[in-house]
């Protein structure tokens, strides 16, 4: 077994040891690890350090009610979940057709929503964007019932890569795909309307 | 130290084992093994080719040239030793014992030349043949057991994953809302009531800017509103904006008279900081 | 989820990745952590960008035959032992020659592991190489009573550090008896198993 002289030696089994473990660590157990006796104090040094150490990494060390454990940080959980076959969850119909009409006609009221939807909305799917952080209330509009009307937010453009919202695909060429579709429709009624036009926007 | 054991053995344990009307202190020398012990003995082979193997290196013997003799009756008196005292290990022993005497005896008679090229076959042949494959084997398993192994000499690395704390959000593609808008324009072209406006998203950006830099602050000085950082073109569309906002009733445009400040509101009375408590 | 931007970003999303694996992670399972797509090379001069950052640590990143994976020096390991409860069992000499016949003379069936050894082979013996994961039965070989063919696993070469099994121990040319003996000695005298390995990697 190797020997320990630096405090940065002692640092280095703690962190095996942390990494490797399957629980908590309490500090009773970890004192095991070394034949040399430490006071609390010089204990919390070699964690708190150890825990800065780590302080810009995708893990770290947190103290939890059982004791001392690394954990991932729930920033990188996006890539982590990559790894994983499942496929990610995915928004409603009505989540999506909303968000879409709050990002293009944006500011909008709920009214207006349902007017060019051509139902009601529920109100989870406002609360669900809202909640996400990708849109809010900018204002209220000066009619009854002083609706409240919605835009997207800066987290919304950031979470699709999005410097701007003229970089959403324009609409012109949304409707020159449907124009498309349309004519393909009726020459080929035999198409299927839901993929030509995904694919034509694909390449658009 | 062993004939002292042995002899205190055989004072206190009359029925000691009996090798061709000797006890067991009087085992060969070679074999070291001292009579307490044979029990640990019989356990530490691993069969009748571990024992010969033994035999063959304490006798510090070419493998390839096995003398036969000495190594049979050896290995028979060891045989004898086992029998009795474990009687479900002999069978393999026996086997082997009788192979080995097979082996001895055929030694004695003069070997027939093979058939093809006339080399005499050595009737240990096949013996040496198992035994070194053995050996390479046995040999094999101490190095497989010296290889550093997970879990004995080294751990698997493995991180607590804080799953439960970040919940897994629905992704969203640009293309995924280029979609949504087009099943909202083939239901709006079939109900044909409501018409699509084709204009910049830009001007809609500048509005929500606009309505935000508003919201609260009651009236604003109209070029306070604009970002000459923003260039010509951002200063046409934030003016383009403002128009906007102000058929869209969003927002109140007013100027007490001609050349005065020109003052914006928001139209949402609950952004005036006049009307809250 | 946040950006990455430079390559020291990445770098800390494959460490997190590796850290929080519960095996070892093949390239191509890597390559699902980013959007972006890097060439072999690019990916090949991370990994050992990574290896290089834990090069004095009590942890190494190690490549096996299924993949990349985190794992402690085994130097270290007298200390991770003094943190558990029980020592981990040390396989009887039956046990390591059958998984060394399995592992040189595979596929082999257990009457041929019968042949080598000389004597019969105790059924619990593969049971807990099977249940270790390190054997399996490949198949059955065509004679009287179809006997199940055994072959070693990839976690096998996975738990011994291999990544192939050509990277096994080379098998001792035995030709002379004199430098057998010695060997044979050496084997038997081996007073301190746990040493050997740690020296032996250390060397390696």
């Amino acid at each position: 077994m190797i020997q320990l002289y630096k405090p940065e030696d002692f640092k280095i089994v703690l962190e095996t040891a942390l990494l490797v473990a399957n629980e908590p660590m309490p500090l009773a157990e970890l004192k095991k690890l070394f034949d040399q006796e430490f006071d609390d104090d010089t204990w919390r040094t070699l964690l708190d350090d150890l825990r800065r150490d780590w302080a810009n990494r995708g893990v770290e060390l947190v103290q939890l009610a059982t004791g001392w454990r690394f954990q991932t940080r729930p920033e990188y959980q996006g890539f982590l979940d990559r790894l994983k076959n499942e496929r990610p969850p995915r928004y409603s119909r009505a989540a999506l057709e909303t968000l879409a009409i709050i990002a293009y006609r944006q500011p909008v009221s709920r009214g207006d929503i349902e007017d060019i939807r051509g139902v009601a909305v529920s109100p989870n799917v406002l609360k669900t964007l809202e909640a996400r952080g990708w849109i809010d209330v900018v204002g209220h509009r000066d009619a009854p019932g002083r609706p409240a009307l919605y835009a997207t937010t800066k987290k919304f453009l950031d979470d699709l890569g999005l410097r701007s919202l003229s970089e959403l695909p324009p609409l012109t060429e949304i409707e020159r795909v449907m124009d498309l579709a349309e004519q393909t429709k009726q020459i080929n009624e035999d198409a299927a309307p839901q993929e030509q036009p995904a694919e034509a926007a694909e390449q658009a | 130290m062993t004939e002292a054991v042995a002899a205190a053995n055989e004072a206190v344990e009359p029925h000691l084992p009996k090798i061709y009307g000797e006890t067991m202190a009087a085992l060969p020398r070679d074999l070291y093994i001292p009579p307490d012990a044979l029990e640990i003995y019989l356990d530490a082979f691993e069969g009748p080719l571990d024992l010969l193997l033994y035999l063959i290196r304490k006798a510090n013997v070419n493998i390839l040239d096995i003398p036969m003799a000495p190594l049979t009756a050896q290995y028979l008196e060891y045989v004898e030793a086992m029998r009795k005292t474990n009687l479900e290990l002999a069978a393999e022993y026996l086997l082997m014992a009788a192979m080995l005497l097979e082996i001895k005896s055929r030694m004695l008679l003069p070997r027939p030349p093979k058939a093809d090229n006339g080399e005499p076959e050595d009737p240990r042949a096949e013996l040496v043949r198992r035994l070194l494959e053995y050996e390479r084997m046995k040999l094999a398993a101490s190095k497989i057991d010296e290889l550093p192994q997970a879990n004995r000499d080294y751990e698997w690395v493995s991180v607590w994953v804080t799953d439960q704390v970040a919940e897994r959000l629905p992704e969203v593609t640009l293309h995924d809302l280029q979609v949504a808008w087009l099943s909202l324009m083939k239901q709006a072209r079939i109900h044909a009531h409501h018409k699509v406006r084709r204009e910049e998203l830009s001007v809609r950006e500048y509005m929500i800017a606009i309505l935000r830099r508003l919201q609260g602050r009651g009236y604003v000085v109209f070029e306070d509103l604009f970002d000459t950082a923003a260039g010509v073109a951002g200063l046409v569309v934030s003016f383009l904006a403002v128009l906007e906002l102000a058929r869209e009733k969003l927002v109140e445009i007013t100027q007490s008279e001609a050349l005065a400040p020109i003052y914006v509101k928001s139209a949402d009375v609950s952004d005036d900081p006049a009307l809250q408590a």
